[in-house]
């Protein structure tokens, strides 16, 4: 591997990020799988960076996920998009960022047919009149929120309490970084480093002290694949590209995974349960799995949040052996007590794998 | 006095139709960008289809045109027109009043790194055709190791017929390239086991057809017909090269020690600059426009200024030569008819 | 004639008894072991046979017409005949005139085995001799015989085109042996006779040689000396016999009546095909005939040479030679002792083992895509019935595989039907199965069987009573395999010859001249050659090729051959043309879809199926549709 | 567990994995097969095909690719009628070829 090939590769493939004033859009279903993360991300840009990142109760889903499915058409999803442009023109912002790595592709894919078709957005702008007397102006800028965390890394390496480094051995921790596929596969130059190299993730890595893996299905999809997961049928198929991916980064030897797409962390760590369950084979040290974080999460670890206070505990794969490595502090007992002190209950535990 | 005809690029386009016109009893002046004659061709090492030496056939136009006027390291600054002939002004300062220019600025190199997922410059076992050739002249490259390629492959049509690339066309030479460089490798390293990744093999000219036969039956080499859709390393350094084989309608996975890509020949990015100071128009795929591309393939459509080589189309050496001596001839009748 | 010695015994008979003894009971049990390796079947067949007055007769005629008079060979060389003839009908007689002399004069010496051989040693002329005066001249004149035979044979190896004959074949060390022991006895015979003719009389020959040895040997002593060397050569002979090529002289006496009997091959080493492998004289014929004999480099893959590795057990070879060889039947067609090198070689591939065996059980004739029409109300009910429905019945039409790469020759059998009148089907439309001789060729009979089972069943399901074919390959293995019953199978060439003397067909005669190529399987394989040519005649000039009927030569594309290479068959197929262009003719005639394809690829001048031709010439007849089925007519 | 799916094997070939001895010693005896070139005209002319799927194209690729069930059960139905010799652009002696397939090769277990 020749890095100076890569960092050639990175130089061609940086895109614009402005510094402040975003219009944040949530993802449908990263609340649900790690509710730390979209909290962390305005806790860190808002609280810990001062920056101002708005937000408004009323958007919705962008569509992507049918779209995807093939359930809806694609003016209903461009409809869609347009009221969420719409409520950022309302709140007078111009910077969109979107949690989610499907939206965000949703969101510059259409922009980029406008602006090959420009027909269809006056048709989707009437539309948009029709169902809900709303206009709208389009983004100037579309940044994925890994985009910013991106960004700020070097910030928040300033402020980190931990460094990606196994204390024991003073070494970087390995750590795969795995990108959302409608991040840049669809448009390369829209996404940091590109689609074949891609730097978002191994910048932050970098930054917090860890070592990137480049493992022969990186560009590998995590298996999720919309349809193929939906699908009951399908799923076989859904967990055989996971288990793929498993095999082709298990000679390396991760400490963890990062990734920036709501699907793949959820994949990647519950699949490893399945596989578990299915073939008898873990994939982490000592019958334990890979954990896997969102991009978030980790920088809350890194700047020494409290991991249950980060949602950690409803990871399939027991974060707390990586924890220890990098020296982490946290209370075991309080890993299933919520917020409001009351008892989470402790979930069973699965036959192969190993947790806590 | 002499006609003085001015040939922008010393390949072997330029030597040829210098020579030619030379014979012809002309002043041939060769205007070369670069340190050294015969272009492309005196980079590499051997010839197909006869595995002859490119060096002789470089030296030999070498001999044949060294009476001409020769600038190396050389470049076009500006030309002004005159009444019937143009003032050219090189970048060493000499101005050269001539009513005749033949355009022979050959082409580029297809840039490899750009094709990312083949990881050119990213995989340390990765090369490229040129890379080859010189590592064949030079026996330098540390890429190739000592012993040999256990296993290597060849990706043909690489920044050729490829849109997103901004290359429709096709190279015409890279195929019978890589079956030639495939054999040559074959001959050093007999154990290598050796794969062409091809979409098409397009083997059109003089003997070509005999040589893929041979390189299939005599050297065992094996072809894949599916393009190489992306390259990775695994932990012990070594490529994994993931292709579908279109002819089983199964993807392919191998790993390999070395991998050579095909670049194609695209069109010269300094020809064009300098086509646009004499106004020339440049063709739909990048090249420039010949008068006619079926009767008139050497004359630009501008009055004096002719076309020889690669600076039109991919074309082979012989093509090459044969356009050049074409061009010397239109020269010389355009000159008997007063212009 | 009075006797020399009272014992009646010298030493010197014990070379040759002991060769005798050897090689009779070497024959006898060689003859037990190949009737005991027959099947059941055949074996009861055999010895039905032996005692069946007609085979009897046929038996010694054939015995004596090819083992004695080497008719085969006088009908192809009259030198080569004479050669054959002399030496084995001479030494015949010497050996039978030799036993009547002992009945005559020596009878009570009869029972001594050597007697007759060495009876001039033993005996001594009496003045009341003079009445054998009649044998001893008989005795001369077939030794004289014998002699310009081996003359001749010397001669021919150092000339053989004398003999008729382009390439000989190369004998083995042991052969050569042989043969020069063969040589040596009768001129040793006269030898020894020549010094014992004033003792024990002679004639022309023995006597003049005696004044010749009595003008410079005064006495007697050289007598035993040449009489012991005679034994010794008629001992080493037949010592040696067995491992030589001359082991063809018992085993042809065994192989014509297991010929006349009926028997077939059906074990690559054993019963028919072992007596026949000893039964090659290696006389090199097959060579001469063999199309590969175009390059020199197969003349050792010919029938001789399969024949001596297969005495020799030399497996890599039987397989190569049996592997490549073009299955043409020349070398059957002209080896004049009934070698059949064709089939001797599909056995060869017979006993091959594979590991992937062919099955077609999974194909069902519904999957095939006959057309509704076909399957008539008479297919339901059992196949005997299809008899009463022939003289409605129609013709069958099954163009085969070949034919589906020559469709010109389909299209113009289609028209030619039409034109006559003839209500046909085509049986393989849109494809079909195999007709399993390519198979049958490969010596895998059990996949070959199965083809042949489920066509069965689509034929006789067909309601038709007439099987057409264009492709002598596929009638070839119908001929043989197919039982069909009350469903003709017939040829395009016997089909058309047929429709033209019915008057159902009118050619337009002209001038063109015609060559016929006969294809193997139809001349060779199934002995169809008149009717081509009668067709022919209808159309124009019928010119012939140097070599042409039985003899006619392979164009080298055959499915035979497992081996050949494309590369390795043009030099045939040129060589093939030639032959055809004796004549000069206009156009090359074929009726074989494989030949017309082979020879189109190399040939100077139109190369055209038979079909094509008339369809090209014929006017449409005056008979109405269906007025007459010439299938029916027969 | 029964999750009601499971983990398929990979469908892309391998081809560091792929056995070839017996290929090879195939192509001891028959080297003009990788004189192929694909063209598919055997297949297009078989009548087997329409009941195996018989290619001897495919028949070559899939030994190739270490598919050597796929090959015996392609040639399963195979009549050796010789069209594809007879077809075959390269003078590829397929006949020969299918019998020392058929040779070299096991059949599925049935």
């Amino acid at each position: 591997m020749i890095y100076q090939g890569k960092q050639k590769i990175w130089a061609d493939y940086q895109k614009e990020i402005p510094d402040d004033h975003w219009y944040y859009v949530r993802s449908c279903i990263r609340q649900n799988f790690f509710p730390g993360s979209e909290k962390m991300f305005l806790e860190i840009c808002r609280n810990v960076l001062g920056k101002d990142f708005h937000e408004n109760a009323s958007h919705t889903t962008c569509g992507g996920i049918a779209y995807h499915c093939d359930t809806i058409p694609q003016e209903t999803v461009m409809t869609i998009v347009a009221r969420q442009f719409a409520l950022m023109t309302e709140a007078g912002y111009e910077n969109y960022v979107a949690s989610c790595i499907t939206s965000f592709g949703n969101y510059i894919e259409i922009l980029q047919t406008w602006e090959e078709f420009p027909e269809l957005e006056t048709k989707i702008r009437e539309l948009l009149w029709k169902a809900c007397k709303r206009e709208f102006k389009k983004p100037k800028y579309v940044a994925h929120a890994s985009d910013l965390i991106y960004k700020y890394r070097n910030l928040i390496a300033e402020r980190a309490k931990y460094r990606l480094i196994n204390r024991h051995t003073g070494e970087p921790l390995k750590v795969v970084e795995h990108i959302g596929c409608h991040y840049s596969k669809m448009f390369p130059s829209k996404g940091v480093g590109g689609a074949e190299y891609p730097y978002v993730l191994c910048g932050m890595i970098e930054a917090w002290g860890g070592n990137v893996i480049d493992y022969p299905e990186r560009r590998h999809c995590c298996g999720y694949g919309f349809r193929q997961y939906h699908v009951k049928a399908n799923r076989g198929y859904s967990i055989s590209n996971t288990h793929k991916k498993f095999e082709s980064m298990e000679p390396y030897h991760p400490d963890m995974i990062i990734t920036n797409c709501p699907g793949c962390p959820y994949f990647l760590d519950r699949w490893q349960y399945a596989i578990a369950e299915m073939e008898g084979k873990t994939y982490g040290e000592n019958g334990y799995g890979i954990p896997v974080f969102t991009y978030e999460e980790v920088a809350g670890l890194v700047l020494g949040y409290d991991p249950w206070d980060l949602g950690l505990q409803l990871h399939q794969v027991a974060v707390e052996p990586l924890l220890d490595k990098i020296g982490v502090e946290y209370d075991p007992a309080r890993k299933y007590e919520g917020l409001n002190h009351k008892n989470l209950l402790r979930p069973e535990l699965p036959g192969v794998l190993k947790c806590c | 006095m002499k006609e003085n005809i001015l040939i922008i690029g010393g390949g072997i386009a330029g030597l040829e139709a210098a020579g030619q016109l030379l014979k012809l009893g002309y002043n041939p002046i060769i205007v070369e960008k670069s340190d050294h004659l015969g272009g492309h061709v005196a980079d590499w090492n051997r010839l197909f289809p006869d595995m002859s030496p490119a060096e002789d056939l470089v030296s030999r136009l070498i001999a044949a045109s060294s009476e001409a006027n020769i600038f190396l390291n050389t470049e076009i600054s500006f030309v002004n027109r005159l009444k019937d002939s143009w003032n050219i002004m090189l970048s060493n300062g000499i101005s050269i009043i001539t009513r005749i220019l033949l355009f022979a600025t050959g082409f580029t190199l297809f840039d490899a790194s750009k094709k990312e997922e083949y990881g050119y410059g990213v995989y340390n076992q990765v090369m490229t055709n040129s890379d080859l050739e010189h590592w064949f002249n030079t026996g330098q490259d540390e890429r190739i190791p000592e012993e040999g390629p256990a296993a290597m492959g060849f990706v043909h049509c690489v920044g050729s017929r490829d849109e997103k690339a901004r290359n429709p066309q096709c190279s015409k030479v890279c195929c019978i390239t890589a079956v030639k460089q495939a054999i040559e490798m074959k001959q050093k390293f007999p154990e290598a086991m050796i794969y062409c990744f091809y979409m098409d093999l397009r083997m059109f000219g003089k003997k070509y057809e005999d040589f893929y036969i041979s390189a299939q039956k005599d050297y065992g080499i094996r072809f894949i017909r599916g393009r190489v859709s992306e390259v990775s390393e695994n932990i012990e350094g070594k490529l994994v090269v993931k292709a579908e084989d279109t002819l089983s309608g199964k993807p392919v996975k191998v790993t390999l020690d070395l991998l050579v890509l095909m670049s194609g020949i695209v069109c010269n990015q300094q020809t064009c600059k300098t086509a646009g100071l004499l106004s020339l128009p440049i063709d739909s795929d990048g090249f420039l426009k010949s008068r006619d591309n079926i009767a008139d393939i050497t004359e630009a459509p501008r009055e004096g200024i002719f076309y020889a080589g690669t600076c039109t189309g991919p074309k082979t050496v012989p093509e090459t030569l044969a356009e050049a001596r074409s061009a010397a001839l239109e020269i010389h009748n355009y000159i008997l008819n007063g212009m | 004639m009075r006797e020399r010695f009272l014992t009646g015994y010298n030493d010197f008979v014990l070379p040759f008894m002991i060769g005798m003894i050897f090689i009779l009971s070497y024959c006898a049990i060689s003859l037990v072991r190949i009737i005991m390796q027959l099947p059941k079947e055949d074996r009861k067949k055999f010895f039905i046979s032996l005692v069946t007055p007609k085979t009897i007769a046929k038996n010694i005629r054939d015995i004596f017409c090819d083992c004695l008079f080497h008719v085969k060979l006088w009908k192809r060389n009259k030198l080569l005949g004479y050669m054959h003839s002399s030496i084995a009908f001479g030494w015949f007689m010497l050996i039978v005139i030799g036993h009547i002399e002992v009945l005559f004069y020596v009878p009570h010496r009869a029972k001594l085995f050597y007697f007759p051989i060495f009876f001039r040693y033993f005996v001594a002329e009496t003045e009341s001799t003079m009445k054998g005066a009649f044998f001893f001249f008989l005795m001369d004149f077939f030794l004289l015989m014998v002699l310009s035979g081996i003359a001749l044979a010397m001669i021919k190896r150092l000339q053989s085109r004398l003999f008729g004959m382009r390439r000989t074949t190369n004998p083995s060390f042991l052969d050569l042996i042989g043969l020069y022991s063969l040589w040596a006895i009768f001129p040793l015979r006269l030898i020894a006779e020549g010094f014992t003719a004033d003792i024990s009389g002679g004639s022309f020959l023995t006597k003049s040689l005696n004044h010749v040895l009595n003008s410079f040997l005064s006495d007697h002593t050289n007598m035993l000396p040449a009489w012991w060397a005679y034994s010794c050569a008629l001992g080493v002979f037949f010592i040696v016999l067995p491992f030589t090529r001359y082991m063809h002289i018992p085993a042809e006496m065994l192989l014509i009546p297991l010929r006349n009997a009926g028997i077939k091959i059906r074990h690559a080493r054993k019963g028919l095909a072992k007596a026949q492998v000893y039964a090659c004289p290696s006389c090199g014929l097959c060579i001469d005939a063999c199309p590969m004999g175009v390059m020199k480099t197969h003349i050792k893959d010919t029938t001789v040479y399969l024949n001596r590795q297969i005495r020799r057990n030399n497996e890599a070879r039987i397989e190569e030679i049996s592997d490549k060889c073009l299955l043409c039947g020349k070398c059957t067609a002209v080896c004049p002792v009934g070698v059949e090198g064709d089939k001797l070689r599909i056995a060869q591939r017979s006993i091959r083992r594979y590991a992937i065996n062919q099955d077609y059980s999974n194909i069902s004739a519904q999957m095939l895509p006959i057309s509704p029409g076909n399957i008539s109300p008479a297919a339901v009910s059992a196949p005997e019935s299809a008899a009463t429905v022939k003289n409605g019945g129609k013709v069958l039409y099954y163009a085969g595989c070949m034919t589906a790469l020559t469709p010109v020759i389909r299209k113009s059998m289609e028209s030619i039907l039409t034109k006559a009148g003839v209500d046909y089907e085509l049986m393989d439309k849109d494809g079909g199965l195999c007709c399993g001789r390519p198979m049958m060729m490969a010596g895998r009979f059990d996949q070959a069987r199965q083809m042949v089972e489920k066509n069965t069943e689509i034929i006789m399901n067909s309601g038709a009573d007439t099987l057409l074919l264009t492709c002598p390959i596929c009638y070839r293995i119908f001929k043989e395999k197919y039982d069909l019953k009350g469903i003709e199978i017939i040829h395009h060439t016997q089909y058309i010859d047929r429709l033209i003397r019915s008057g159902m067909l009118r050619v337009d005669k002209d001038t063109t001249r015609y060559v016929f190529h006969d294809p193997c399987e139809l001349g060779r394989g199934c002995g169809v050659y008149e009717e081509p040519r009668e067709v022919l005649s209808c159309a124009g000039e019928l010119v012939e090729a140097t070599k042409n009927r039985k003899e006619s030569i392979c164009c080298g594309g055959s499915l035979g051959s497992l081996s050949l290479g494309f590369d390795k068959r043009k030099s045939m197929t040129e060589n093939a043309l030639a032959n055809l262009m004796a004549g000069a003719p206009d156009i090359i005639v074929t009726a074989c879809p494989l030949c017309r394809s082979t020879f189109n690829r190399y040939a100077d001048r139109p190369v055209e199926d038979i079909a094509e031709i008339i369809d090209r010439k014929c006017v449409t007849s005056a008979a109405g549709p269906a007025s007459l089925n010439p299938g029916g007519s027969n | 567990m029964d999750f009601g799916f499971k983990i398929s094997p990979s469908s892309a070939v391998n081809l560091d994995n792929v056995d070839l001895t017996l290929y090879n010693r195939l192509l001891e005896a028959e080297p003009d097969i990788c004189k192929c070139i694909a063209c598919g005209s055997c297949t297009a002319s078989c009548p087997a095909n329409r009941f195996s799927g018989m290619s001897v194209r495919k028949a070559i690729l899939n030994l190739q690719r270490g598919k050597e069930k796929e090959t015996a059960r392609m040639l399963s139905n195979c009549m050796l009628c010789g069209k594809c010799t007879m077809v075959c652009p390269r003078g590829i002696n397929t006949r020969h070829l299918i019998l020392s397939i058929c040779k070299l090769y096991k059949e599925e277990a049935k």
